[in-house]
């Protein structure tokens, strides 16, 4: 089985790497960009044909080890 | 006066949310004369806090020594107190608190708080040139919950620190690292910044110059640590931790880039006045610059930069976001200020001017939404005496009630108890060469460091031990100021300046008030001693857990100079045939000891006597041997005694230690383990005993020569009819490993 | 022997790297600010430590893009002698001026500490004072210092003796013990195909006067003087 | 107009993260996991309502600042 976990910083909380790469890129000439945020992806391979079983393991595992709740949010996708 | 209709009537319940008491509010509505608006009653809320206001503790505050020859800047005068150094060189230097955002989010808050000490210190128009941390948290042993959530505390503060500090660019020299359950929930992070500078250069956070304009520099404004200062002077509980817009994310790289910005700027003779945004974000920056300058300022939130589309008037005005500075220029000279900002690629924008009425006035486009009398806000906040409960000293611990523990078995016991272990994993983590200047690692007494472009000899440590605090705050704080003199000494620096930092409880409760008293009175004797001035510092109230309040935690940070690079001492011995020379007598106190807490788990008794007179002849003493160059090493006993000394004099060289304390009807678990102050172990070379003997006679110090360094890495201890003897690099590993074998687990 | 020390915005070791060359006599040494755009009359860059644009992305990454990069370019490729320490190494890479990249620590932790490297060839500009197999104790200070690059790389790197310096221990042992951060084969520093281009992680200019507890960097400065004036009479 | 771009470490790079993560993941209790890989995700907001003119240039801008083609590949998604 295979998920995919995206974590993003919070949209109020300020993402200085993201403002650093916007200002990068409009160097780089790209125009009228006017936010890029990073965050990160984790690409988990475990064991287990039954993806419903795990869900729920995997969202716990999401809020507590993957994305730290007070400054990130996060997604999961099981992709098969 | 236009309210904007979006915002919440004024009523009993809005007050008190905004942690303003009903005789506070009185206050509020007598020096305006009428109703606040919303976003005044936020803006009276931050300034009024015990964060911005001091209102509990002011009145204590007073009782520090602030004055001395070399004081050009006083405590509380400024963002940081400045002291001469001597050739038109000077210091500035201050510690600060961010122990509840690092509860909340460890990695975040111990960043922000570098960031924030850092900018107190450019602000003063001086470099920074080091950083030093004192940390507490829960106890990081074994399976617990609780342990594992004070380990992650733990290492996020230390990665947050190193991120914005080794960023910055700035080295992380010194720091102390406690771990005690009384930080259960409640962890300490103070992050100390010391920054040179010439005489001409001490910029001023005053709004002078009426017509003056105003100019906001740095990151733009967010939602982010909305009214922070409010929060840092509450308890913490479960909710406030679902406060997630108290978390406020930091920005090294745009800290650097304002640093380099203004001293740039304040090199040039455009700045009036200028203050950063830290706590209470810009309320607090524009009214006390008007208060200091007499004079009002009156900007407009429309055009402060913002990062977010549709934050509110009472948003902009409350908000903590980090990396911004507040800059009144001189009129006239806007060019070359705005040439700056755009070379560093800063936001910045003109948003207001100083007036001639006084007033702190907010407009929002066309709307006032804050008119009040700046000096009313920033100076004539409401000040409390409260309650100390009554204390009696505790008495003496009864050895007879300790049992026995084998001295063989107890020293690496000590060595691997987190409090005393080796804090490389921490300090590795830290740049701590940057600017090179750091002659002095880590790991030794006090770190040293050469300011090239002054060329001067700086040293500085920082210390508390919050068990003698806790068993009796009065003695616990002095000997917090005698040890900092002692590292200080120990590496051969004279002390010229203390600034504290006050952790305590909620003081509202008469026994935390009584500790908070008996520091400040405490810290106060010890800097009269001393001969040093309070330069500045923090307080930190509300430290509490559902389990109560810490230990009162009153980290003193000293700042000393060293005259000559021949005098700078380190604890390690230095070769083999030298002779150790133990200076200051033993007693036989075990109370508050870490014998008594990491062996038989117990904190209590009396901690060690202290006697000012006794402790400065030794520093002096020994400073004066130094000066001769006749001292290879010197280290002073702290927790764990003199065996816990020894061993660590031994550490990282390949030497070994050969001791006899003589005959003697002592216990040897108190022989080697208690804690009596004032002792420093020396080494010297063996031509030179004789004189050193008769230097330190002269001085009418206790003194004994107790044993030689040898060339076999084992430390043997005789006493009495006992010998002890164990391998250095056995204990050594014992010391190095603690701390990254916990941190694995 | 007239030096350019870079400076871009998050540079933090530009002074330092400036302070340590002015040790050596005959010596000028200029911070340049990164929005220049010439770097004639330069006999040396150096690039220095820090965290230029904050390390941001990646380390070096934006800083790469810098306009003076262009300067710094072109001067390579006409046999200037370039240095790159640690961040500016990890710029150099990114701007490809040098094989490889540099990644996170394999302990995922930042490390600074004064560690051993040992010469691996000392031909080149930047090593040619100091002995093959030399034991050197060089400070270094990073987060992202682990060395990688693919096999043919690496093949190619061996082949033309471009790994000037390698971690090792006390001894000159390369183990991986020795080996702070995961670097593959132990690498702290490479040259260019062409020799004239330095990248190393470990800091040289912090080692520079006994006070900071050693001098064992300069040899690497010395090297590029002795270089610069056999090179400039040779002209 | 709103792009997502992912980058991840090569298969053959060793990602100390990911086995740090994956081991964290089996302490907590999740059983059978055999790898997780860490990456970065970007999202980046922009103006222009043509897509097709900003693709190329995005993917320019992956490869010569996003990525690090020695070590990372890169997935672009163009969203609207
Ligand atoms: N958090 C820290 N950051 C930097 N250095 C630290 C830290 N904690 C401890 N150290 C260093 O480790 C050494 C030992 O610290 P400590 O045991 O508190 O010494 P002492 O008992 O002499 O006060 C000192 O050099 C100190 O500066
Ligand atoms: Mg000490």
């Amino acid at each position: 089985m295979k998920a995919v976990v995206t974590v993003m910083p919070k949209p109020a909380i300020l993402d200085p790497a993201g403002v650093a790469t916007a200002r990068a890129m409009e160097h780089l000439g790209l125009k009228g960009v006017h936010s890029v945020r990073i965050g990160k992806s984790i690409e988990i391979e475990i064991d287990g044909a039954d993806p419903s079983s795990l869900t729920e393991q995997l969202h716990e595992i999401c809020h507590d080890l993957l994305s730290n709740p007070v400054v990130e949010d996060y997604k999961l996708e099981i992709l098969s | 006066m236009a309210n904007l209709s979006a915002n919440p009537a004024i009523t009993p319940e809005l007050i008190a949310k905004h942690g303003l008491s009903p005789e506070e509010y009185e206050k509020v509505l007598v020096i305006l004369g009428r109703e606040p608006s919303f976003e005044e009653l936020g803006v009276f809320s931050v300034m009024w806090s015990e964060h911005c206001s001091y209102k509990n503790s002011r009145p204590e505050l007073r009782k520090f020594p602030t004055t001395g020859p070399s004081v050009l800047v006083k405590a509380g005068e400024e963002n940081a107190g400045v002291i001469d150094i001597g050739d038109g060189w000077a210091v500035a230097f201050k510690i600060e608190s961010h122990n509840h955002p690092s509860a909340v989010e460890p990695f975040q808050g111990a960043a922000t708080g570098v960031g924030g000490i850092i900018r107190d210190i450019f602000t003063m128009g001086a470099r920074p040139v080091f950083l030093m941390d004192s940390l507490r948290f829960g106890s990081i042993k074994g399976d617990s919950e609780q342990a594992k959530t004070n380990r992650r505390l733990f290492a996020g503060v230390v990665a947050g620190i190193a991120h914005y500090g080794n960023c910055i660019g700035l080295p992380t020299i010194a720091g102390e690292v406690y771990f005690d359950d009384s930080y259960n929930g409640n962890p300490l992070v103070n992050a100390f910044c010391l920054g040179i500078l010439r005489h001409e250069q001490i910029a001023r956070g005053a709004a002078e110059g009426i017509g003056n304009p105003v100019f906001y520099v740095g990151a733009e404004t967010g939602r982010d640590g909305l009214a922070g200062a409010a929060f840092a002077s509450r308890e913490l509980t479960e909710e406030s931790k679902a406060d997630r817009p108290a978390v406020q994310v930091g920005d090294p790289f745009r800290e650097k880039l304002l640093l380099e910005a203004c001293l740039e700027l304040l090199a040039t003779d455009c700045v009036a006045g200028i203050q950063d945004m830290g706590a209470a974000g810009l309320t607090c920056s524009t009214c006390e610059t008007a208060s200091r300058g007499g004079t009002g300022v009156e900007i407009d939130i429309q055009l402060v930069p913002q990062r977010a589309k549709g934050q509110t008037p009472y948003e902009v005005l409350l908000s903590e976001s980090q990396e911004r500075m507040l800059v009144i220029v001189k009129k006239g000279q806007e060019a070359t200020v705005k040439e700056i900002f755009e070379k560093w690629d800063l936001p910045y924008a003109e948003i207001g001017v100083v007036t001639d009425d006084g007033q702190m006035r907010v407009r929002n486009g066309k709307d006032v939404v804050v008119d009040v009398p700046a000096r009313a806000l920033a100076d004539d906040g409401p000040l409390y005496s409260r309650e100390a409960a009554p204390f009696t000293p505790p008495a003496p611990l009864d050895l007879a009630t300790v049992t026995q523990a084998d001295p063989l078995k107890a020293l690496p016991q000590l060595l691997s108890h987190p409090s005393i272990a080796s804090k490389r994993w921490v300090w590795r983590q830290y740049d701590h060469m940057v600017r090179t200047g750091t002659a002095v690692l880590p790991g030794s007494d006090a770190a040293v460091f050469i300011v090239r472009e002054a060329n001067k000899i700086l040293a500085a440590a920082t210390d508390c031990n919050a068990i003698y605090c806790k068993l009796d705050p009065s003695v616990g704080s002095r000997i917090a100021v005698a040890e900092c003199a002692r590292n200080l000494a120990c590496s051969g620096a004279v002390p010229i300046g203390v600034t504290d930092n006050l952790n305590f409880g909620n003081p509202h409760k008469p026994e935390n008030f009584y500790q908070l008293r008996a520091a400040v009175e405490g810290i106060s004797e010890g800097c009269r001693a001393f001969g040093v001035p309070v330069t500045g510092g923090n307080v930190s109230l509300y430290n509490e857990s559902p389990a109560g309040a810490i230990d009162p935690t009153p980290t003193i940070s000293m700042v000393g100079r060293i005259d000559d690079i021949a005098h700078i001492t380190t604890q390690s011995f230095k070769q083999a045939g030298d002779q150790i020379i133990l200076i200051g007598e033993t007693g036989d106190e075990l109370g508050g000891s870490h014998y008594l807490l990491a062996i038989h788990g117990r904190k209590e008794g009396a901690p060690p006597v202290l006697v000012f007179e006794k402790e400065i002849a030794i520093h002096h003493a020994l400073l004066s041997l130094i000066r001769k160059g006749l001292v290879r090493s010197a280290h002073d006993c702290s927790e764990g005694g003199l065996a816990v000394t020894l061993a660590e004099s031994c550490f990282g060289t390949k030497f070994g230690a050969t001791v006899d304390l003589g005959d003697t009807d002592q216990r040897p678990d108190v022989l080697l383990f208690n804690e009596t102050q004032g002792r420093i172990v020396i080494s010297v070379k063996a031509s030179d005993v004789a004189v050193v003997e008769a230097e330190l006679a002269k001085s009418c110090v206790h003194f004994r020569k107790i044993g030689e360094v040898t060339d076999k890495a084992d430390l043997s201890i005789k006493t009495g009819g006992n010998c002890y003897s164990w391998s250095i690099d056995s204990l050594n590993e014992t010391f190095e490993g603690a701390i990254p074998s916990l941190m694995e687990s | 022997m007239k030096v350019a020390v870079i400076q871009f915005p998050g540079s933090n070791c530009d002074t330092d790297c400036q302070a340590a060359l002015l040790f050596f006599p005959g010596v000028t040494a200029e911070i340049v600010w990164h929005k220049e755009t010439s770097l004639a009359g330069y006999d040396v860059i150096v690039l220095p430590g820090g965290f230029s644009y904050g390390d941001y992305l990646r380390c070096g990454s934006i800083a790469r893009f810098s306009p003076i990069m262009a300067a710094v370019r072109l001067a390579a490729s006409t046999g200037v002698l370039v240095l790159g320490i640690c961040n500016g190494f990890q710029i150099l890479c990114e701007a490809g001026l040098l094989p490889g990249t540099l990644m996170r620590n394999r302990d995922l932790l930042f490390r600074c500490e004064t560690l051993h490297l040992r010469v691996e060839n000392n031909d080149s500009p930047f090593t040619s004072v100091l002995h093959q197999g030399q034991v050197l104790e060089i400070p270094i200070a990073h987060g992202e210092g682990r060395y990688f690059a693919d096999a043919e790389t690496l093949q190619a790197l061996k082949a033309n003796n471009q790994v000037l310096v390698r971690y090792c221990d006390a001894s000159g042992n390369v183990s991986a013990a020795a080996n702070p951060n995961g670097s593959l084969e132990n690498i702290a520093g490479i040259c260019s195909h062409g020799r004239n281009v330095f990248g190393l992680m470990p800091h040289p200019e912090r080692v520079c006067d006994l006070i900071l507890g050693g001098t064992d960097g300069r040899g690497i400065f010395q090297s590029m003087i002795d270089w610069m004036a056999a090179h400039k009479s040779n002209n």
